[in-house]
């Protein structure tokens, strides 16, 4: 028999010790696990272990076409699943030089913002919910429901759309469309200043998030921090303004920059996206040109030979596809270069020296989803 | 001196924004009407999905049992999950030409992704969305269904 | 038997066993607990007697406070496995002196003491007004001397800790 | 037997002339301390579960949703399916834990709680105890609900647990202090300790009105204190969900957590009552000094209803705090009592007291 080891007194306020946050904690939002090593409540560092839900999304994509590609792409990033669609789209499109209809763009900018507002809805609600508002989560989840609701109604689900096909749409959006995101617009304008009255102001939260968790411009670009959170650094990185995709170049809009690097500046990153994402809807949507809803295509597509890039502005950052073609109808290899998991890379960095709770936050304003950083 | 006015101003500025706070759950606590909560299974009879709702994959019947479905298999070919499995059969014709028919259409609801293509991409329009949403079963065969129903045949103007 | 009486001997019951378990029990933070309903004990003890001040007091200051300084820094400092080494005999035998030479002098004060053959009403309470006025007093049985005395005390020993605090981090 | 809702001293003192004449003193003590003892259990249980379910409800509609509705009618009986549930459910036995403190600390916390409520006055004559010090008493023996609550934490050899268990220890001992500090401006204010001299005290007005100034902001205090004595949002980092997953009682299960449950809210009951009777009359009606007639029609509502309305008032305040804001930090949260509250604590105290000697009070 083996004799039971007797374990060394220790002493929490001078010696480190480790646990296990995840794979099963509210705060990952999700299958990731850190191990964290904690001197009294204090993070000395931390160690992200990914992998609990790795499907495979990049294998798969070798046996399927590119249509069937698509609703892969769903899977990854599931809060941002038009985006990551429009992603393989245009690759596709680029690679085969077809030009898509006008109104096609249209419909897919908006659409990609109605995404990208649900997206940030979301993640307000985890982040509520992390800083111990639990009220925020049902705001959050029921105004993100009239967005869902849009969705299903013009594509059929709420969730994961597989709306977008290589050349164009699915289908023709619903003839009650433009109405209800109108009607949705003038609904989330009033809806966001309650957002902003619970939380933003709230004299606890900016303590909680003033400071905590600085990233300086320098690390952002060398950690491959993109989207709000690496814009809240000051890096200036909104694909939609320096690779115009969609019919970003018509419309006006700022992209939103702030320099302060800690948790409360991606927070209001966030806040501030939402609202530009409005008015970027508000421009298009009386504009949709009539037109066909997709290109012609062949029946089966194959990409010429080579290798292809595209990049595109998720809601959690700059999500990069990049195809090998030989040439076949399904692509020789395939990568997704996805914004959560450079965003995580960082999160070592900053949170060393920050508390349990600062953890949390910081974690929380990263937004991270783990299935794209699993893919 | 300055430091000492912050100090009360702090106080002042936390306690205005926690009020703020407070007025927006309690402006909600009394305007009980703007409930968005659906009371689920008691509201089926007037649940009404939309039309482009995707429960799950039909194929529309005639009154008379006749459906569009040729066997063709492009349904199958394009199914990134091999959830739709095509059995073909062949009748004689009276003119003594042998014809592919479809025999059974295998759909298998549990690893379907709803992502469309199938139907997207059928040359004769047979395939549907359903709305049905209600799938739970406790035996998982029961979710591989067939499409065509028993007896039924291929509508004429397809046929030719 | 009264219910006084009754209660008497369940208070000096739970102190007893609670004291043997204290002293006798290997593992520090399960003493610590036990002292503490020791603790409880004595004060519902004063409770009995009336003393509701000083029991209010007793539960305040020992239960409340010093118990749970205790039980903080032994969560500081203790692992869940650990147990104390059972003790030397050269350590139990003065221990042994030493409480026996306490419970004698216990003993004996309590036979020496010429009790008084009636009981006195109980049902007086001390009251409060009373002790206020006594404990910041500054006339012959005031205690307002004392009591600042106990607090330079208490200043000496926060010093102290802050410096065995500073200490430690070098 | 003479019986009124105005004033139980009668029926009480029936009842104690019933036992006596027809028991032995003995017994008739014994029976007396039962029935107090059964009722005060039944009351814990009644007000436990109106409690959870009012919280529900209450978070629920902050939240645009309408709560638990499933099991009666509005889902009264919720509360009851959830309490058979918890006594069904399997006590799970930890590996390593330090089993007899594992199993000990839930009655620690609930006694503790059990052992305040005893001095609270509920209406004229109904308390179970009226000491000379009852508020000292209060704040003496609500400080023993901690010590369940460490040895919970480090029974448990867990680390979630352990952090939990320290913060919850910094932070009760630190507050405990404002809640304290509190209590005194109004002791001064008052001239008394025993909670029903108090009560009567605010005969002619309650005390945050006849106090005004320092009395309101005692009463702020007081609120802010009590809350984060009593470990609820927005200070609940002794079971802080998204960073401990639930603190110090993250191993329990089945009836030992839902003792932990029961003594959360019986604590907040318990502040909810002490801030009632202290700072706004306990079962004393609105009175306004000079109004005869208006104070008659005060009168005429029962004593229980005005206690359990403030009551229930306060802890509304409380559940409306939780289900608002965001949780502190345990750094902020110290900061916020030694930096705030204390300091406002103790100014407001020589305030008052000044007040007192002017005579400036109402």
């Amino acid at each position: 028999m083996k004799e039971v080891i007797n374990l060394p007194v220790k002493n929490i306020e001078e010696e480190e010790y480790h646990i296990n946050m995840g794979p099963q904690h509210p705060s990952t939002h999700g299958v990731l696990r850190l191990v964290v090593s904690l001197q009294g409540e204090i993070v000395k560092s931390l160690k992200p272990h990914c992998g609990y839900i790795h499907r495979g999304i990049e294998k798969m994509c070798e046996k399927d076409t590119y249509p069937q590609i698509i609703h892969l792409t769903d899977r990854m990033d599931y809060l941002s699943a038009h985006i990551n669609n429009h992603a393989v789209c245009l690759l596709v499109e680029k690679a085969l030089e077809v030009e898509v209809p006008e109104r096609v763009k249209y419909i897919r900018t908006i659409v990609d913002e109605l995404n990208r507002i649900a997206s940030h809805q979301l993640w307000w609600c985890s982040f509520g919910m992390d800083m111990g508002g639990l009220t925020c989560f049902f705001y959050g989840l029921r105004d993100r429901e009239k967005i869902l609701d849009i969705f299903e109604e013009s594509f059929g689900s709420r969730l994961l759309h597989s709306y977008y096909t290589p050349g164009g749409l699915m289908m023709d959006i619903h003839p009650d469309f433009q109405k209800n995101v109108k009607v949705f617009i003038k609904y989330f304008r009033k809806k966001i200043k309650d957002y902003d009255d619970l939380l933003s102001g709230n004299v606890i939260m900016q303590l909680r998030t003033k400071g905590v968790g600085v990233i300086s411009k320098e690390d952002a670009i060398s950690f491959g921090m993109t989207g709000p959170t690496g814009r809240g650094s000051g890096f200036s990185c909104d694909v939609r303004k320096h690779h115009p995709y969609g019919v970003y170049e018509k419309v006006q809009f700022n992209e939103i920059v702030r320099t302060e690097g800690d948790t409360l500046a991606r927070y209001l990153n966030r806040m501030d996206e939402m609202r530009e994402s409005m008015n970027i809807i508000e421009q298009l949507i009386d504009n949709i040109p009539a037109g066909d809803y997709t290109a012609k295509m062949k029946a089966v597509i194959k990409l010429p030979a080579g290798e292809y890039f595209q990049r595109v502005e998720s809601a959690r950052g700059e999500l990069g596809v990049y195809v090998v073609s030989d040439g076949n109808k399904t692509p020789f290899r395939m990568k997704f270069r996805t914004p959560s998991f450079s965003n995580l890379s960082t999160l070592d960095y900053v949170s060393r020296g920050c508390k349990i709770a600062d953890l949390v936050a910081i974690g929380a304003s990263m937004d991270y989803v783990i299935p794209d950083i699993d893919r | 001196m300055n430091s000492f006015f912050q100090y009360f101003a702090d106080i002042f500025n936390g306690v205005k924004s926690l009020l703020t706070g407070m007025k927006v759950t309690g402006r909600y606590f009394f305007s009980p009407w703007e409930i968005v909560t659906q009371q689920y299974p008691e509201n089926r009879k007037t649940l009404k999905m939309y039309d482009r709702f995707k429960g799950e994959v039909i194929m529309p019947h005639t009154a008379n049992n006749e459906h569009r479905c040729t066997g063709c298999g492009i349904c199958e070919t394009n199914c990134p999950n091999g959830s739709i499995e095509i059995i073909q059969d062949k009748i004689d014709m009276p003119d003594g030409k042998k014809k592919r028919i479809i025999d059974k259409h295998i759909y298998h609801l549990s690893m379907c992704t709803f992502c469309g293509l199938c139907i997207k991409t059928c040359p004769s329009d047979a395939l549907a969305w359903g709305q049905e949403f209600e799938h739970a079963v406790f035996d998982r065969t029961k979710l591989t269904k067939i499409l065509n129903k028993p007896g039924s045949s291929i509508l004429k103007d397809i046929s030719e | 038997m009264t219910t006084n009486q009754l209660m008497f001997a369940i208070f000096a019951a739970v102190i007893i066993i609670f004291s043997i378990l204290t002293v006798t029990s290997r593992r520090i933070l399960r003493a610590a607990t036990f002292l503490l309903f020791v603790l409880v004990a004595t004060g519902g003890m004063y409770f009995l007697l009336r003393f509701n001040f000083l029991a209010a007091i007793q539960l305040t200051l020992y239960a409340g406070g010093i118990v749970v300084l205790i039980i903080f820094s032994i969560l500081l400092t203790s692992h869940i496995g650990e147990k104390l080494e059972a003790p030397s005999v050269k350590k139990i035998i003065p221990a042994f002196i030493a409480a026996g030479f306490g419970a004698a002098l216990c003993i004996l004060t309590i036979v020496q003491h010429p009790f008084p053959q009636e009981v006195i009403s109980s049902s007086e309470r001390t009251d409060i007004r009373v002790i206020a006025k006594a404990l910041i007093s500054t006339e012959k049985f005031g205690y307002a001397l004392p009591f600042e005395v106990i607090s330079i005390l208490l200043l000496a020993a926060m010093v102290g800790a802050i410096i065995l605090a500073k200490k430690r981090k070098d | 037997m003479a019986f009124s809702i105005y004033d139980f001293t009668s029926f009480n003192q029936s009842i104690d002339k019933l036992l006596y004449d027809s028991l032995p003193p003995f017994w008739a003590l014994i029976i007396e301390m039962t029935i107090i003892g059964v009722v005060f259990l039944l009351f814990y249980a009644v007000v436990g579960l109106f409690l959870v379910y009012a919280e529900r409800k209450v978070c629920a509609f902050m939240q645009n949703r309408v709560g638990p509705n499933r099991v009666g009618p509005y889902g009264i009986f919720q509360t009851i399916a959830d309490f058979i549930k918890l006594l069904m459910k399997e006590l799970i036995y930890i590996k390593n834990a330090d089993k007899l403190l594992f199993n000990l600390a839930p009655f620690i916390v609930i006694i503790a709680s059990f052992m305040a409520i005893s001095a609270v006055p509920f209406a004229k004559g109904l308390h179970a105890i009226d000491f000379d010090i009852g508020i000292l008493y209060v704040i003496a023996v609500s400080s023993l609900g901690v010590v369940g609550i460490l040895l919970a934490g480090w029974s448990s050899n867990n680390k979630y647990s352990l952090i939990g268990a320290m913060r919850s220890g910094a932070q009760i001992v630190s507050y405990e202090l404002s809640v304290g500090l509190s209590l005194v401006t109004i002791i001064i204010l008052a001239g008394t300790m025993q909670f029903s001299a108090i009560v009567e005290g605010q005969a002619n007005g309650w005390f945050i009105f006849k106090g005004h100034i320092p009395a309101f902001i005692a009463f702020v205090v007081f609120l802010i204190a009590s809350t984060a004595e009593t470990n609820r949002g927005p200070f609940d980092l002794a079971e802080a969900e998204s960073e401990l997953t639930a603190g110090f009682h993250t191993e329990y299960s089945g009836i030992k957590f839902a003792f932990f449950f029961l003594a959360e809210y019986m604590n907040m009951f318990l502040v909810a009552s002490i801030a009632a009777t202290v700072f706004l009359g306990g079962w004393m009606p609105f009175h306004v000094s000079g109004w005869g007639g208006f104070n008659a029609v005060m009168d005429f509502i029962p004593p229980l209803i005005w206690y359990f309305g403030k009551t229930a008032f306060i802890i509304f305040l409380m559940m409306w705090f939780k289900w608002t804001f965001p949780r502190l930090r345990i750094d902020q949260l110290l900061t916020l009592e030694w930096k705030y509250l204390l300091p406002i604590n103790l100014v407001n105290i020589l305030v008052m007291a000044f007040m007192v000697l002017m005579g400036w009070h109402f």
